[in-house]
């Protein structure tokens, strides 16, 4: 264990490490090899995931706090500097943010055939941007490091130059992204002005107690920005205009831990700063109706894809519907449950959408229909590998019991039915069969071929055959690319096995609720963890079998029926009732920019209203 | 949605941000009031830190990680706009003729040009004494150099500004950045902590490490701006879309720069 | 001071409306370009030098400077796009 | 009257952000709402120096004028808004170098003609 100070002294590191990398490989990077650019990169990344793997393991046992060039406050108790904070959830998070990128650098390793850096060095500055916002202990700091992530992700969206699909799918993204961003400036600028401080514990300590309104207003301005970035309804529009046209590596890491990173910034501010004033009473009410709002537009435009990675991303926000959802109860049970659920959730997402790029790779086309028996054009290990992962990974994504996110899921299940929500097992089983469900029929008619072949049937939606392949690979898949999508579907299995990573979650839930633990620690110093009764480590319990074997079942029926709906009789016209909202829904995506803007707006005026106090 | 039912909404949303503004700015102080907690503070920590400018010393000083995630930005988004602005297949650089100058305005760079190439340097050096820094000297730096296009011909500007260099320059600018803050962690324990004896208020060698980080901000934004421009440049004179049909391979490792 | 502060924002408010409603993005530069110096007129008699300065460089110089040849370069593409057609 | 004034700084920086988001809102033209919403950060930068000012405070650039003891103006604020311009003119460029990209695939840049996301 090194000395208590070293931790404190190299926390920083961990984001000026990949600035510095990435410093360097622009300055270089055109003269030095493709192969070498990688290696370099995978190296920098794999030192960074080293050092978050440390930090972990430190924050098991006790906060790392960290004042950016030695200004700690002085007895007063507010001070002048930046603080890093590391606890448990967040080291947490900015390892699977390192180890994400891991497997996105192996399975791009040839992509980009232009010479230069610039992929890798905008992955580095991601990366940075990633682990900056989730150490931040100053709301300013979580503005730039917000930008940063930003920044990298629209050039990293629109980096496939040659591509003519749908290219303004990265504008969309960076122009709501940047509105929300200035919106959150805005409510920093109102809490500056309220209090003179910008520091997350120094405002818990002045904010204490505070029920005027104006709390609500500058707690739903500042969280704008968080809540766009986690796509919650109604600001989640950019966010399949994004996936659509990103690279396949760049949507593993956007769905497995850039949109988990909104949400945590939402908790992380509510938790430190607000939870002591009028936001407290009406934080509930708001995370569970947007989180059903959420689930339900995910879980319905998810059935209505055809285009495979939009389909995925539909999925992702339906899952960000359910974390806000089981969040709602605010107990520390649930929230220990979606953590699990946010890994397995990255993990197993992360392996769909590599099968769904080396479809695209090899077939030139990421369309349902167009890839209809694909699968089982695939030949020899190939073939078998992305068969199997592929199926794998949709179950574990609707919640086959020994992967994490099922665990998850039914961890916050009884959370739910525990706290009174009796209602929430039902609505948690619902929104995993419907995204399951559809992950499933795209594996049935994509990889197996069943169903009729599909001829005539022009589903309205953004094809996918627009889509440009990102790299030729010929007959035979690069190995590399499928090893990967395991290496993802193993982890998500194995995090799911693993008690002590139930039981870490567990207390790190309860480390991350503890307010006062946080100001002690960032303001005093008094970094130890409260006391706390080793929790026995939760995990698979009868109830939980049972309701994940209900998801099952009702996932794969949803599936057959998507997939059989044409041979039963009157099953080719859905009824009127049904197709009427999901034109109006339809209509609603219009992948146009202005639209997202209002929207925005309108999301602004009933967050607030929603949180009123009275 | 259709032009109108735009309209509508618009005007519900622009409501309710309305009255969510309103009732948040209600609850501020008003305007121009003397209470700024953070201010005294950050007074304080400027003058016990010999540093004139109180701004430079927040930015460089008591602030620093945040300047150097705005540098960070900066370069990021130089590097996002040369992956997206690069040279693709259609493409082909031309020659284009150069358009005829007065010489009045020849002159004039000719006068201007070193003119500000001074003031550029002078911001930048006495960030820490007069208002100022790093960032504008920079930014009036790169602008300068651009005057050359102004007053001569595009060639003569690519020809002042060889490109490889800047970008060799403005990842040394953050690496330099980065060193500094190392420096500050290997000696006293914390990043980018001010090391250097602060000397006298006033001072041109005063403050310690704001000077040298406002240096090293400079150059990272003169090569930034001029690689940004540079590109934008480009793409609006040089290259030109190869109409389709004469789809000629060499266009393609001509644009290729 | 107020009434200067006052009439400054006024002017600063009607040069954002100004921004905003030209249509065309050419002029547009222009208008941001003057906006700019507006914002830096503003932000001394607020006392803030500093983002007055940079704002003078950056809001005045790069960014219209950026967008004129933006316009200038989809202006051309437009143009070739027709050609082809 | 004073009452008035005491918020009419902060009510034209929220009237600016409005009025970048409306640009944006009606654009048909993308390089329009790229402009637009540099007028909406325009908006904070005023709205950040407006919190940060006292009458009677001078700039707070110290030196042989202005000693310990004069009232100067917030200097965080305007540390700031420095690293908000910087932040506004890297976006910026970023969504120009998009839009640029989207000129040359599509050959229009109006979004209503970009109807290729619907669904």
């Amino acid at each position: 264990m090194p000395g208590d100070e070293t931790a404190e002294q190299l926390l920083p590191l961990l984001v000026i490490i990949p600035i510095f990398a990435a410093a360097v490989l622009i300055a270089v990077g055109q003269r030095l090899p493709g192969r070498l650019v990688g290696a370099v990169t995978l190296i920098v990344v794999g030192l960074v995931g080293v050092g978050d793997t440390a930090a972990l393991i430190i924050t098991w046992h006790r906060r790392i706090v960290s004042w950016l060039g030695g200004w700690r406050p002085g007895r007063g108790g507010s001070g002048v500097g930046i603080a890093f904070q590391a606890d448990q959830l967040s080291a947490g998070l900015i390892l699977l943010a390192a180890g994400l990128m891991i497997v996105a650098l192996a399975f791009s390793w040839h992509y980009f055939q232009t010479p230069g850096s610039h992929f890798h060095a905008l992955m580095l500055f991601f990366l940075a941007g990633m682990t900056g916002f989730a150490l931040a202990g100053d709301i300013f700091t979580m503005f730039v490091f917000f930008e940063l992530m930003g920044v990298a992700a629209y050039a990293l969206t629109g980096l496939k130059v040659e591509d003519p699909s749908a290219v303004q799918g990265a504008i969309n993204f960076g122009i709501v992204n940047s509105v929300a961003a200035y919106l959150s400036l805005i409510g920093i600028g109102m809490v500056y002005a309220r209090t003179g401080e910008l520091n997350l514990a120094e405002l818990s300590r002045s904010l204490a107690g505070d029920h005027s309104p104006f709390v609500v207003i500058a707690f739903v301005l500042l969280c704008i920005g968080f809540l766009v970035k986690a796509a919650v309804v109604p600001f989640h529009f950019w966010l399949d205009d994004a996936h659509a046209v990103a690279p396949t590596p760049v949507c593993v890491l956007f769905s497995g831990v850039m949109v988990e990173l909104g949400l945590y910034g939402v908790l992380r501010v509510y938790q430190v700063s607000f939870a002591d004033t009028a936001v407290a009473d009406g934080i509930g009410r708001l995370l569970l109706v947007l989180g059903i709002a959420t689930a339900a537009v995910g879980a319905v435009m998810c059935l209505l894809q055809r285009h495979l990675k939009r389909l995925l991303a539909y999925s992702t926000i339906a899952h960000m519907g359910m974390f806000l959802v089981a969040l709602s109860t605010g107990d520390p049970e649930s929230l220990a449950g979606i953590m699990l659920f946010v890994l397995g959730h990255a993990a197993v997402k992360g392996a769909l959408f590599l099968c769904a790029g080396i479809l695209l790779d090899r077939f030139g086309s990421i369309d349902e229909f167009t890839l209809w028996g694909a699968g089982r054009r695939l030949r020899g290990w190939d073939g078998i590998g992305v068969r199997s992962i592929f199926g794998l990974a949709a179950l574990g994504l609707a919640g086959l019991p020994p992967f994490a996110a099922g665990l998850g899921k039914s961890l916050a299940e009884t959370a739910m039915s525990e706290a009174g929500a009796g209602w929430g097992p039902a609505f948690m089983i619902i929104v995993s069969a419907l995204t399951g469900g559809a992950v499933l029929r795209v594996w049935l008619r994509v990889v197996v071929g069943a169903g009729s072949e599909p001829e005539g049937i022009e589903a309205e939606g953004m094809s996918g055959d627009e889509e440009q392949m990102e790299v030729d690979v010929g007959e035979d898949i690069p190995n590399r690319m499928i090893i990967s999508a395991g290496v993802l579907v193993a982890i998500g299995c194995g995090l799911g096995l693993v008690p002590s990573i139930s039981a870490g979650v567990t207390a790190a839930a309860a480390r991350f609720l503890d307010t006062h633990g946080y100001v002690a620690a960032v303001l005093h110093g008094r970094i130890g963890y409260p006391r706390a009764a080793a929790p026995a480590p939760p995990g698979w319990d009868l109830h939980g079998l049972l309701l994940s074997g209900l998801t099952m079942a009702a996932a794969c029926a949803v599936a057959a029926l998507a997939v059989l709906r044409p041979r039963l009789p009157g099953g080719q016209r859905p009824s009127r009732v049904v197709r009427t909202p999901v034109r109006l829904l339809r209509r609603m995506h219009s992948g146009r920019v202005g639209d997202y803007v209002v929207w925005l707006l309108i999301g602004v005026g009933v967050t607030a209203a929603m949180l009123a106090p009275g | 949605m259709s032009r109108r039912v735009r309209m509508i909404l618009l005007v519900v949303g622009l409501l309710g941000a309305v009255t969510v503004l309103a009732v948040g700015v209600s609850g501020l102080p008003a305007f121009g009031g003397h209470h700024h907690p953070y201010r005294d503070l950050a007074v304080a920590a400027s003058l016990r830190h010999a540093t004139a400018n109180v701004v430079s010393a927040v930015n460089f000083d008591q602030r620093a990680l945040d300047t150097f995630g705005e540098e960070t930005i900066l370069v990021a988004s130089v590097a996002g706009v040369a992956a997206l602005l690069r040279p693709v297949r259609r493409e082909r650089r031309r020659r284009r003729p150069d358009v005829p100058v007065m010489d009045s305005t020849r002159l004039l760079t000719a006068v201007f040009f070193p003119v500000t190439l001074l003031i550029g340097i002078d911001v930048m050096a006495h960030g820490a004494i007069t208002p100022g820094g790093g960032f504008q000297g920079g930014v009036v730096l790169a602008t300068g150099i651009h005057l050359l296009y102004v007053g001569g011909r595009y060639r003569l500007l690519e020809r002042m500004r060889p490109l490889p260099l800047f970008e060799i320059t403005e990842a040394a600018g953050l690496v330099i950045f980065i060193a500094i803050g190392a420096a500050g962690l290997a000696v006293a324990g914390h990043v980018f902590t001010n090391i250097l004896p602060q000397g006298q208020l006033g001072r041109l060698i005063s403050s310690g490490t704001v000077v040298l980080l406002s240096g090293a901000v400079g150059m990272a934004v003169v090569s930034s701006v001029v690689i940004l421009l540079a590109g934008f440049l480009d793409q609006a004179l040089a290259l030109e879309e190869v109409p389709d049909t004469d789809q000629d391979s060499d266009g393609a490792e001509e644009a290729a720069r | 001071m107020i009434i200067v502060i006052t009439v400054l924002l006024t002017v600063v408010l009607i040069g954002a409306a100004v921004v905003v409603f030209t249509r065309r993005p050419a002029r547009q530069a222009v208008t941001l370009g003057s906006y700019g110096v507006l914002l830096s007129v503003l932000f001394v008699a607020v006392q803030a030098p500093d983002v007055a300065l940079s704002q003078l460089a950056v809001g005045t110089a790069v960014v219209p400077l950026m967008v004129m040849l933006a316009v200038r370069k989809i202006s051309a593409l437009r143009r070739s796009g027709r050609e082809d057609r | 009257m004073t009452a008035v004034l005491g918020y009419y700084p902060y009510a034209v920086a929220g009237a600016i952000v409005l009025l970048g988001l409306v640009g944006i809102a009606i654009s048909r033209d993308l390089v329009h709402a790229v402009v637009c919403l540099s007028v909406c950060q325009s908006g904070t930068y005023v709205f950040l120096l407006a919190v940060g000012f006292q009458y009677g405070g001078v700039a707070p650039i110290f030196g042989s004028t202005v000693h310990r003891g004069t009232p100067v103006v917030d200097p965080v604020v305007q540390a700031l808004s420095l690293t908000d311009i910087v932040v506004s003119a890297a976006v910026t460029s970023m969504l120009l170098a998009l839009v640029i990209q989207i000129a040359k695939r599509r050959g229009t840049v109006d979004p209503d003609e970009l109807r290729s996301l619907k669904g």
